[in-house]
């Protein structure tokens, strides 16, 4: 029975599988799979492709397994996992909502399954008005004029979106040389503006969380190609002054990108386009509900003002008459991004949940995400942090301020939440603020949750004082505890080997 | 909201507790011209049934797929995929859950990574894959740009017969940071020219796909030694992994960098993606890599389990030092890889590869003596090959769509000269009796 | 971190999410579900019902949960319980095997699935050719002439073949007034045998385990309509004097009704119909491979020799040319046993079960499930006793006799198993056998996971010596403990109350 | 074979750890003559992808439900099915699990059973309801077993109106142990003929069923008043429960026991079954129940939990004894209503049901201002109602077949006399133009 203190509600524990590496399960000989017999004539493998280019190694180590092991051995992995449908996940800047079952239910329709890539025109009607009609919701949705969905994720869709920056420059005369990103900013916009060929520069945030125009307006010079700019940004607040930052990059002869991670406190209630921004990457993964599955896939459209689409990735789906063709006449086109057409089920699964909400869902959804942020910084206020106190859109920002004076730090109350019955939040940015703890509940959550995660919350805070080392151990109901990540990384151990190789 | 949990009345309930008039308070934050006052112009919102007849609609203009049969390969695979891949991804447990961050509770995903990371290792040959990248486009694009942190050299060789959409992407991710391409041609057996090449000292990598997106099996074993000899890397791409469970491992070749789409390893065509790019190396490279890496580690009390590591490369800690931009990549893709491989297993990988090779030779040869008809090249294949039609390809496939067959890609889309070129792929899920009646369509 | 002993090698404890009914959880005024619109004029509902017949409890209590709490309920709900996906499942008499995911995929065919049971036979050809296929298939596999689909579960198939012999005794002028029970049998046996207007009379079980024929030869008289026998029998044995117990009943105007709950060890080895059998059930949800669903559904169909054909409950399915139609013009039929056609749905999965076979498949399977059982006997003799050492088939069955002297019964194994990771095996049957543990593994598990059981047991043996408190509060791992099912059961709640009306 | 997970070598390896030569020695109990010499004739073993070939085919030798309008209900209902309902049931620890035998590894499942208990009691007004019977024919004779149990009286009364394979099946069930069966008949206005009926001291239970067969709601008050002056008890039938959402309940009404089919909360038509019997009764009488009962229950410390109770009226403790011989039951669909129940809520029930009226006598109205067309009877509907047709009802069904139109079921299939009787379901699936279809077919 539950070891747990009683001051935890929400969770005991449970008796849970072990389960071995796939490699170790294996059973020499055993088969999970079976195909129809071979039905044309069998030629001799080494007169087909010669003996140079012959295996030899007959796939050895390679798992063997009857189908209920398999079933056995990937339940068993799950049931070690904490979802969104186990739980509230408030994983800061992730948007972990609920993922709808009529999405996945939608993107395995055998017709769309099993629609190949490059299919005649003729035979992938369906598909390209899915396409057609992503583009069209997420433009009214953005207020950009065109979108492209060629981009796997949030970070490819910068890559595009710079990239695209950077084709307009270049056509205007100069590419320029950097980039400006707010210290607050998540990691791939840097990365992305590298990979770009941008130098990147920092820019420092006001005492309140938001842009420093005065800064800005230092900075802004002809070298700068762009401004990334999360809006609202990464400490939860909408950059107020959104209009004059973009008239003053573009008086400047810069464009402004903007990370739209955040669009899930804005959809329905204030769009990109009306800003001035340029051009925006929207997370489908995020924003529209499409499951994040362990890692991926996201979908991370580019949304663009009317000068930048003629740059758009090629090719685009445009409407002839009553059909749909691929353009693939894009003289200003930055190419390919990636091979065919993009993450084509994560799109099938947004535009689902998009006609699920229309205008007045999506509305509500927006309201109620940052309605539910807003309740639980005030019932946190005082006893967490709030390094910044503005006026808080979809998510909070805590930091472990008040815990740190008992030893505590943001990562001994993550590991804590997570024993009663929590996912963490997110630790790893802003970097603008020191033990940050990034609490977005979503929409999904209701106040029934939310009362317990308070109640955690708090619960967490008393035993920082009474008991820091407590919290400097958990989690204590997992089936495995705290690693040594230093260790790992130290000597990484990055696949199994068979025994007789290990050394 | 049927995805809203509060009420009204709870919303009501938590305003009135934190003293707060309206939802429209929390958004003064954002300049009024800037609030939309009308809603926004949206088809109005679907029930449930709604949604399932219009997406069946949708689904239903696209051709029926237990009505036509398609030789249609080059860079999409159609294998069959066991009813468990589908179902054991479908544990919510696994889909919707976020990447990896909390190893105490991710040890589900974690594991499987680990699992997926040495499945890659044993079917290419190498030391050390990723997590996955995005495709086998990006994460060719990707594996130039290693190969330019590896040796610090800038031009890359790609060979002609590499997928054109991959060299498309190459191009679009080199074009900004001064990375020049060089394009090496191919000859009448349908491989990459590889032995009078000259490789210059600034050339970073030499790009080579195998099998070709002709279907060709290329020489890995000499494009490494050509280039090792030039201080270059290899970079081995292929978008058929599946003919790995019979061609000699590109790691075993030499290749220093191994990328491929793994869409054949039980994913849907599901109209070119999500699929999975495959990224793998050698332990002496594995810093330089893109992408997220999972490692054995242990808890306080010694157990065994698997943490995100080496993350120093990433952007999330590195930043604009980062080996990649990448963040979110193809998790539950890699996970249904993992279970695909796992249930085909051994054995099943190499029936089903055989199965394809011996089907695809049936074709290739039963379409050559077609009056006519030939083989454009003579290099060997494993599930694709380029016919040479009398007529102009397009032509042709266009004929035989009239009869649901799709006959394969006119090679005309991305080889404009090759306007006679006929690209056709065949699979263990083409019969005897498809095969059969796309001769005859043929004739 | 787990409490577990480090004996324990199989599971480790994990958190796992509490979870109210879903009535304490209900949040008035949410919604989970949308409707189209109405698309017809609405009219007065008074006008339409009348005030008399409305219901005036506005639904009162009813759950009112938005779709995401309703995932979260059902899936918290679920990692509580333990299923063959988890682990051995090893419960005798049940063949928990493994259910395969194409059964469940094929089952959701949509023609399948929407066809409606009273649909113009033009528009089921489909369906009518499963049940066709289906009983041709069972037919082959028992060795009898015809088969009907329509009982719903085993016991629904033994009061079908109960009431089929009393109809075909009826018409031969006597419908005689008992049925022979072995006193190993499963308790289905004599409540059917009553619901058929039958006394039972028990006979008692040779030391051996098997029929005693003397005693058989005794009470067979011509008051004895039939004699119902499970064979192998509920001891795991084959019943290896088959042929004499039948020419014995037959030759006193009796008929043999046999329990085919136990054709696990029987497919493709030996047939029923071969043995002189007149009429059996078999239990699709156990030798066919349906899930068992926590409870059900099942499908029981009969199977009889040429002499009972005509009484098989009606309608049945006939071929005509190329056409399947229902044949209702069945004038001995015992008449129908269920509306419609019996569960089509678990029918069909046991079709796709055994075309996935084959012949040599359902061979292996049956050789390996005893192979499996045989194991595990061989590994546990002497440990753990057996009471009855003839040809251990499909299942073993133990007994807490070597346990008892520490004080230590069945229930405390089985409960201490729950700690190694295993679900319990039967004891509530065969009641001859005092603390009976009666194992069945299947052919579904492997040796390894037969390894880790077998070394449980053992190392419950273990601790029956050295900590018999230990056992008998067991489990010590799961979200709850033991409970009081005395207390339960003298106040039954069988149903929640809203608070105000709890009293 | 694959569903086997010992490989060869294993196996050899087990059979000589226990020294047994050859598998065949374990079955040499069975006496050599009746050991099959030959293998079974069954058709060779299907891969996985010729499964999936086969059984498509034979699916759509059904009518293709997308594209055929049906009007059809008599006790199989085609309501809209929320797509989270199978979604859930589908957990492997749901429906891979046996009867909750071992409470602490299954609260899952009884949880889940005491919430439906409870759901079943609220919708019925009953004060306890069963884990499920197989099905609403089935939960229908057992109740007249029950009856007997309690008023050790045999006779039961039913009326014609109750659907007429749920009379056969009572038939069945009844006639073995001298329990006789008199019918009651019904009037012009389509209700039992309650009225003028006098129930002798011999009879155990009348049963009626609301909404009819025909379509129409029944006094259940007056039948319960009846009965139970005559010391009788009334059994109520429904096979639509979702008319439960507005009509008064029939626990409300006066029921002892209440039966129905519970295929219209979230189960699919699937050819008649599996489906689910409900089965709810008066705490009185709880102890003489058939079927799985779950009750609250608390552990050493204090946790609310739920097991199965009062096991002692059933066939495993208590054999020829019992109040019936039920064992599986109906778990996963009682499960399914469960999730249905829970997803469609109170408002969704209500809304679903004002629907089905709705369009139901949109319907009525319509078809019965065509010339030649009536309605048979003239007490109110919820979602059926008879039509008198012009033609043989048979004859104008087989028509509309045609223009791929199921227009209702022919009663003569059940009732010879009635040929010229039409029984039209209409649900909330049915759209205004479907009905408008139906109506201009019909002319
Ligand atoms: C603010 C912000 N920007 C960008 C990204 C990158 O998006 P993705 O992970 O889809 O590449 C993230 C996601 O983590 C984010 O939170
Ligand atoms: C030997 C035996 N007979 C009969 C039955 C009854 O079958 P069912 O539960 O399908 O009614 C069982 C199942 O538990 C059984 O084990």
């Amino acid at each position: 029975m539950s070891t747990i203190k009683s001051r935890i509600k929400k969770v005991r524990t449970h008796i849970n599988q072990n389960e071995s590496l796939i490699f170790e399960r294996s059973r020499p000989g055993a088969v999970g799979y079976k195909l129809p017999d071979l039905d044309v004539p069998a030629v001799n493998l080494t007169d087909l492709l010669g003996e140079r280019y012959l295996r030899k190694d007959n796939l050895q180590y390679m798992p063997e397994m009857a189908e209920p092991d398999v079933v056995r051995h990937f339940t068993r992995l799950s049931t070690w996992n904490y979802g969104t449908d186990t739980g509230m996940f408030p994983l800061g800047s992730c948007t972990m909502k609920y993922n709808p079952k009529i999405n996945e239910f939608v993107a395995r329709l055998e017709s769309f399954a099993n629609s190949h890539p490059l299919s005649p025109e003729a035979t992938t009607q369906g598909c390209l008005e899915v396409i057609y009609l992503a583009e069209q919701l997420l433009s009214e949705i953005t207020g950009m004029a065109a979108v492209s969905l060629q981009p796997a994720a949030g970070a490819h869709g910068e890559m595009t979106g710079i990239m695209m920056i950077r084709g307009l420059l270049n056509d205007r005369g100069n590419a320029r040389k950097k980039v400006l990103i707010p210290d607050s900013a998540h990691g791939t916009n840097p990365a992305t503006a590298a990979m770009c060929g941008y130098a990147v520069e920092g820019i420092r945030s006001k005492d309140n969380g938001l842009t420093d125009l005065v800064e800005l307006e230092k900075r802004m010079d002809d070298s700068v190609a762009a401004l990334m700019l999360t809006n609202p940004n990464t400490v939860g607040l909408f950059e107020e002054e959104i209009d004059k930052i973009c008239n003053l990059v573009h008086d400047r002869g810069g464009l402004v990108y903007m990370d739209g991670a955040n669009m899930n406190a804005l959809c329905g209630i204030a769009r990109p386009g009306d800003m001035g921004v340029d051009v925006m990457h929207m997370n489908l993964h995020k924003t529209m509900s499409t499951p994040h599955g362990g890692g991926g896939p996201g979908a991370g459209p580019v949304a663009v003002n009317k000068a930048l689409a003629p740059y758009l990735p090629s090719p685009t789906v445009i409407k002839q008459e009553d059909r749909f063709v691929l353009d693939y006449n894009r003289p200003h086109s930055i190419g390919r991004v990636r091979a065919f057409h993009g993450n084509f089920g994560v799109v099938l699964r947004a535009v689902c949940y998009m006609l699920a909400l229309g205008a007045d869902g999506l509305r509500e959804n927006t309201e109620t995400a940052v309605l539910n942020a807003n309740y639980i910084a005030h019932h946190l206020r005082g006893i967490y942090d709030i390094p910044y106190e503005g006026k808080i859109m979809h998510e909070v920002i805590f930091s472990d301020k008040n815990q740190k004076k008992y030893g505590v730090t943001n990562g001994d109350i993550a590991k804590r939440l997570i024993d009663y019955g929590f996912h963490p939040p997110t630790m790893s940015f802003p970097l603008i603020v020191p033990g940050s703890l990034m609490v977005e509940p979503t929409e999904s959550e209701g106040c029934q949750e939310m009362d317990l995660f308070i109640d955690a919350m708090k619960s967490i805070n008393e035993e920082a004082q009474e008991n820091p080392e407590l919290l400097k151990h958990a989690p204590h109901s997992t089936r495995v505890g705290r690693f040594d990540e230093v260790a790992a990384a130290r000597n990484p151990v990055l696949r199994w080997y068979p025994s007789s190789e290990k050394e | 909201m049927r995805y809203i949990p509060n009420s009204a009345e709870e919303r009501a309930k938590m305003l009135a507790e934190m003293g707060v008039e309206s939802i429209e308070d929390f958004f003064t934050s954002i300049p009024e011209h800037l609030r939309l006052s009308n809603p926004l112009n949206l088809p109005p919102a679907y029930a449930e049934s709604e949604l399932i007849k219009f997406f069946k609609k949708l689904a239903n203009k696209n051709a029926d797929p237990n009505t036509t049969i398609s030789f249609l390969g080059a860079g999409a695979y159609n294998h069959f995929r066991p009813i468990v891949v589908d179902n054991l991804i479908s544990r919510s447990e696994f889909y919707t859950t976020y990447t990896p961050y909390q190893p105490e509770i991710a040890q589900g995903t974690l594991q499987a990574i680990f699992e997926f990371q040495t499945m890659i290792c044993l079917l290419t040959g190498m030391e050390v894959a990723n997590a996955s990248m995005y495709d086998g486009s990006t994460a060719m694009a990707e594996a130039a740009l290693m190969a330019h942190r590896i040796t610090r050299r800038k031009k890359i060789l790609v060979s002609q017969t590499v997928h054109p959409e991959y060299r498309a992407v190459l191009e679009t991710y080199l074009k900004n940071i001064d990375m020049p391409i060089e394009t090496i041609g191919f000859g009448s057996s349908g491989e990459t020219t590889l032995s009078d090449l000259t490789i210059g000292s600034d050339v970073a990598a030499v790009i080579v796909q195998s099998p070709n997106f002709f279907g060709c099996v290329e020489d890995l074993e000499l494009a490494a030694e050509k280039a090792h000899k030039a201080g270059a890397l290899l970079i081995s791409v292929t978008t058929e992994p599946m003919s790995w469970a019979l061609l000699r491992s590109p790691g075993d070749c030499g290749a220093d960098i191994v990328v491929a789409e793994g869409q054949a390893f039980g994913i849907a065509p599901s109209f070119g993606g999500p699929y999975l790019g495959i990224f793998a190396s050698r332990t002496q490279h594995q810093r330089q890599m893109p992408g997220r890496l999972i490692g054995q580690a242990f808890d306080g009390e010694g157990n065994r389990g698997f943490v995100i590591t080496l993350a120093t490369r990433e952007q999330h800690i590195r930043r604009e030092k980062a080996s990649s931009n990448i963040c979110t990549n193809q998790g539950l893709f890699m996970l249904m890889a993992t279970v695909y491989l796992t249930t085909m297993g051994k054995n099943g990988l190499q029936e089903v590869a055989m199965q394809n090779i011996q089907k695809c030779a049936y074709a290739a040869q039963a379409i050559s003596a077609l009056d006519g008809y030939s083989l454009l090249f003579s290099a060997p294949s494993f599930n694709e090959f380029v016919v040479k039609t009398p007529r102009p390809a397009a032509e042709i496939a266009e004929q035989l769509l009239s009869k649901n067959i799709i006959a394969g890609l006119p090679l005309s889309k991305y080889y404009p000269d090759m306007t006679h070129a006929l690209l056709v792929c065949v699979t263990e899920q083409n019969t005897k009796a498809d095969i059969d009646q796309l001769v005859t369509a043929l004739k």
